[in-house]
């Protein structure tokens, strides 16, 4: 474990699981989930867990994401308020 | 946005799909060095899901209607059903068959496999392998009809909880 | 009180960190009115439970030098040898299961998500108890 | 190894196989579903009486998953309290798949049915699973498989089902974290996850704050789970609008699963020595059940929807089952009402929901105020509800009598006489919105005039199961009042170190 590295990650994670929950753009806030589980793969990887890791970007920010936009082409974009 | 208006997509995405084209094989064949490239055991889920993540973007670039050609939903159903008779039928309870009720459900070392083909001795080498295609197998079959179900116009069908 | 934060926050940076995003997803979940929305914030809080596993096997020790941390959880001769310390590799592995899960978790709620918004017109949970109250009173 | 201690092991992965064949093979003719799953749960319901016999004749089964031996490997361990909850689900899990034949035929899709009972048997794997491992992470897992099947199960219904399925969905997805999150802590300090080796490590540390804190996530992501009752919201939406036989299923065996996790957490993982000492949470967790008791009937008594009726009447029966947890740690009878009401609540609720969901199979009946006449025109169903409700009231000698009597019992031996009352205000409640829907049954009489009465029942599939768990509520109570089962619940109170009187 690298402690800048992680730091600057896990300051990024947090900023960005911020704005995926207040963004008002439902196709923003998939792909900002998207980079947040890439992010977290990074994370791991750098903590030396690096099955965890890559599974994290496999499943996370791919399929799950995959899924996400599958399901939003079918519903509404935009969250209402 | 919509992937199933495949004609728009054709016309724009030149790139993604030259891309797609390139990537995929090896996308594929990395899912199964990881599935059962190494000797330890482990590597599964992981290898079926990278597998399953090929297939989603084959969907992504050309559109479901390729990805229903190359991999009918029918057969998500026969793989999901086969992969887990790998993992627990093969797996499994054979291992409490040739051990005779000896040996413990999982135990690989209870079939003589290793002996018959001649690999190396080490715990269950061959079996395990087997068995991680088995959990692969399931794994991509159970994302790529999820993904095919929620892509889909008609009714859908609720998936899930095949993982195990 | 000086010891005290560097003992208790700045040495386990990695576990408050998780827990603040634990609560972002945990925050999503409960209050946000979309039902997407809600989805997205219980990736984020499983996530963050992972996060907090994979700290827990991230062991390491303080010399003299700083903290020395382990290597990655592959044992290979020369490195038993030369006594190189690896992460415990059981959370790892606990977590390969639970990403799996909360995927398949997220993928039957996008499912009924899809549904409802079939059914009702509208991801928003407000909208979705008014039209369910208009049925109501139509039917009695 | 003898044979028969494989069996664990096999109640859970021979589901987990057919569920897999049910798939296959529906492919080919979806009439076969039905028939693989009725022959699979049969099946594990035999295996799950050997084990009963085995783990009361020779004692407690240990087995070890792949050899590995228990700090390393997955460990499923069947005591008596194991082997007795497994085979009330199992029980009612069969009932249930036998009264799924027409029900299901009438209100699934014909296109999802293979997929229905594929999610069906995974239910029944995950509820059996979570019964039978001795792994705090496998159980996590397991806790996982049946939840996932259960929310996809709730919304195959449509319309209401799907907000209700969601609202579970979220809730127990925050519930099921929690417990992760409990896992973790305890692992964090111990270094393992098996219940057995953590119950050895655990005392040295019941000081520690993370121990402590465990404790209560786990706790409370149990009882989310549970429906215990200020988290309790998901519950009467999913009860209501799940198709029949998945109401009868989770409102029983998948319950009755949740509520073994958290006994064998808190007495089985923690001791008595922890809940007494350092977490005293036992009068908590009467008060709690004191409250959810008569909550749960006065909201029974505002509903006009039978289903919603009997969902609320669930949690003022989960709040029993809580109260002979609570009052265990300070009485010499221990856990037993509460394992007694296991039984009786799964064995009751069933029959009642088994006989809802047929007038709502005849003649699509939800509201309780068009039930006017019902009796003549179906009497076996009514009559099976009749038995059941006067059993739920608590009369004499029905299994409803006998946990009120052991609770009273408890309270008394406790010094609690609180909820002695608490008991008998919560019965006086029940008879007052039971007696209102035999009333309409039995004695009101139609406007219209009596001259079209023509009996109509339910399936034969449909009414038999309900009848012979009517039959039962009346039969076990018998047994229990005569006391056979009683070594048994002095082994599982043995087991746990409970039923001495702690000061």
């Amino acid at each position: 474990m690298i402690i800048p590295i992680d730091l600057a990650l896990l300051f990024f994670i947090v900023v960005i699981a911020i704005a995926a929950i207040t963004t008002k753009d439902l196709l923003a806030a998939i792909v900002l989930l998207s980079a947040y589980s890439f992010l977290m793969a990074c994370v791991w990887v750098e903590m030396n867990a690096v099955d965890v890791g890559f599974t994290e970007a496999a499943i996370g920010a791919g399929v799950t994401t995959a899924f996400m936009i599958a399901a939003l082409s079918r519903t509404a974009r935009w969250e209402e308020k | 946005m919509s992937l199933s208006t495949e004609k728009r997509i054709q016309e724009r995405d030149v790139v993604i799909q030259t891309i797609a084209k390139l990537m995929i094989p090896f996308i594929q064949l990395f899912g199964l060095y990881v599935m059962i490239g190494t000797e330890g055991a482990g590597g599964g889920f992981q290898g079926g899901t990278v597998l399953a993540a090929s297939f989603i973007l084959l969907v992504v670039a050309f559109g479901i209607d390729k990805g229903r050609m190359k991999m009918p939903e029918g057969w998500n159903a026969v793989f999901k059903s086969l992969g887990l008779y790998l993992y627990a039928g093969v797996g499994g309870l054979l291992c409490i068959i040739f051990s005779l009720g000896k040996a413990e459900y999982l135990n690989y070392c209870a079939i003589p496999l290793a002996k018959i083909i001649g690999g190396p001795a080490t715990r269950g080498f061959w079996v395990g392998n087997i068995v991680e295609v088995g959990i692969g197998v399931t794994v991509m079959a159970a994302f790529v009809s999820i993904f095919y179900d929620l892509v889909r116009k008609e009714e859908s069908v609720e998936e899930g909880g095949a993982e195990e | 009180m000086i010891e005290w934060i560097a003992q208790h926050i700045v040495a386990k940076y990695n576990f408050w960190i998780a827990i603040v995003i634990m609560l972002t997803g945990l925050y999503a979940t409960v209050a946000k009115g979309n039902l997407l929305k809600k989805l997205i914030g219980l990736t984020i809080f499983q996530t963050a439970i992972f996060l907090f596993y994979v700290s827990l096997s991230d062991v390491g020790t303080l010399s003299g030098l700083g903290l020395h941390y382990g290597t990655a959880p592959i044992v290979w001769e020369e490195g038993i040898h030369r006594g190189y310390m690896y992460v415990n590799p059981l959370p790892h592995v606990l977590m390969l299961t639970g990403i799996v899960v909360s995927a398949a978790t997220t993928a039957v709620g996008l499912a009924l998500v899809v549904r409802l918004y079939e059914e009702y017109g509208t991801l928003e949970e407000e909208r979705i108890m008014e039209k369910e109250m208009e049925i109501d009173k139509r039917g009695t | 190894m003898l044979p028969i201690e494989q069996f664990p092991v096999l109640v859970v992965a021979i589901s987990l196989l057919s569920a897999l064949t049910i798939l296959l093979a529906g492919w080919l003719n979806k009439k076969s579903c039905f028939y693989i799953s009725l022959a699979t749960i049969t099946f594990q319901f035999i295996l799950s009486i050997f084990i009963l016999r085995h783990v009361l004749t020779v004692g407690t089964i240990h087995y070890w998953l792949g050899g590995w031996r228990p700090p390393w490997g997955i460990e499923y361990v069947v005591d008596a309290l194991n082997a007795y909850v497994l085979i009330i689900i199992l029980f009612l899990s069969l009932l249930a798949a036998i009264y799924s034949k027409r029900s299901v035929e009438h209100e699934i899709d014909e296109k999802k049915l293979v997929t229905f009972y594929t999610l069906f048997q995974l239910l029944v794997t995950g509820i059996a699973g979570v019964v039978v491992t001795g792994d705090l992470f496998n159980m996590y897992v397991l806790l996982e498989v049946c939840s996932l099947a259960a929310y996809a199960l709730i919304a195959a219904a449509g319309g209401r089902a799907l907000k209700a399925s969601y609202n579970y969905l979220v809730m127990g997805a925050i519930g099921v974290c929690f417990y992760l999150l409990g896992i973790g802590f305890l692992y964090s300090v111990t270094g393992t996850l098996n219940m057995g080796d953590m119950r050895l490590l655990l005392p040295a540390l019941y000081g520690n704050k993370a121990v402590q804190v465990a404790f209560v996530f786990i706790l409370i992501g149990l009882s989310i789970k549970c429906a215990i009752f200020p988290l309790h919201t998901w519950q009467p939406d999913a009860y209501t609008y799940a198709p029949s036989v998945i109401t009868v299923i989770i409102s029983t065996a998948m319950a009755k699963a949740s509520i073994y996790a958290l006994i064998r957490v808190i007495f089985s993982v923690f001791t008595v020595d922890f809940i007494t000492l350092f977490a005293p949470i036992a009068d908590i967790i009467s008060w709690v059940a004191a409250i959810a008791m008569i909550f749960g009937s006065i909201l029974a008594i505002a509903q006009f929807n039978l289903k919603r009726m009997l969902a609320y009447s669930s949690i003022a029966n989960i709040g029993y089952i809580m109260l002979g947890v609570g009052l265990s740690t300070s009485t010499t009878l221990g856990l037993t009402p509460a394992l007694m009401h296991i039984l009786n609540h799964a064995l009751m609720k069933g029959c009642l929901f088994m006989a809802a969901c047929g007038f709502i199979y005849k003649a699509d009946l939800r509201d309780i105020r068009d039930l006017v006449g019902l009796a003549r025109r179906m009497p076996y169903t009514c009559f099976a509800f009749l038995l059941a409700a006067l059993s739920m009231i608590g009369f004499p000698p029905s299994v409803g009598f006998v946990t009120k009597l052991y609770l009273i019992f408890a309270a008394l031996d406790a010094g609690k006489y609180i909820f002695i009352a608490v008991i008998f205000f919560s019965t006086l409640l029940m008879i007052v919105y039971f007696w209102h829907v035999i009333e309409i049954m039995y004695i009101r009489v139609e406007e219209k005039g009596e001259k079209e009465i023509k009996v109509a029942d339910a399936p034969m599939s449909m009414v038999i199961p309900g009848l012979v768990l009517a039959v039962l509520c009346f039969i076990v109570g018998i047994i229990w009042l005569i006391g056979t089962p009683m070594p048994l619940m002095d082994a599982i109170n043995s087991g746990l170190g409970l039923g001495v009187a702690v000061p």
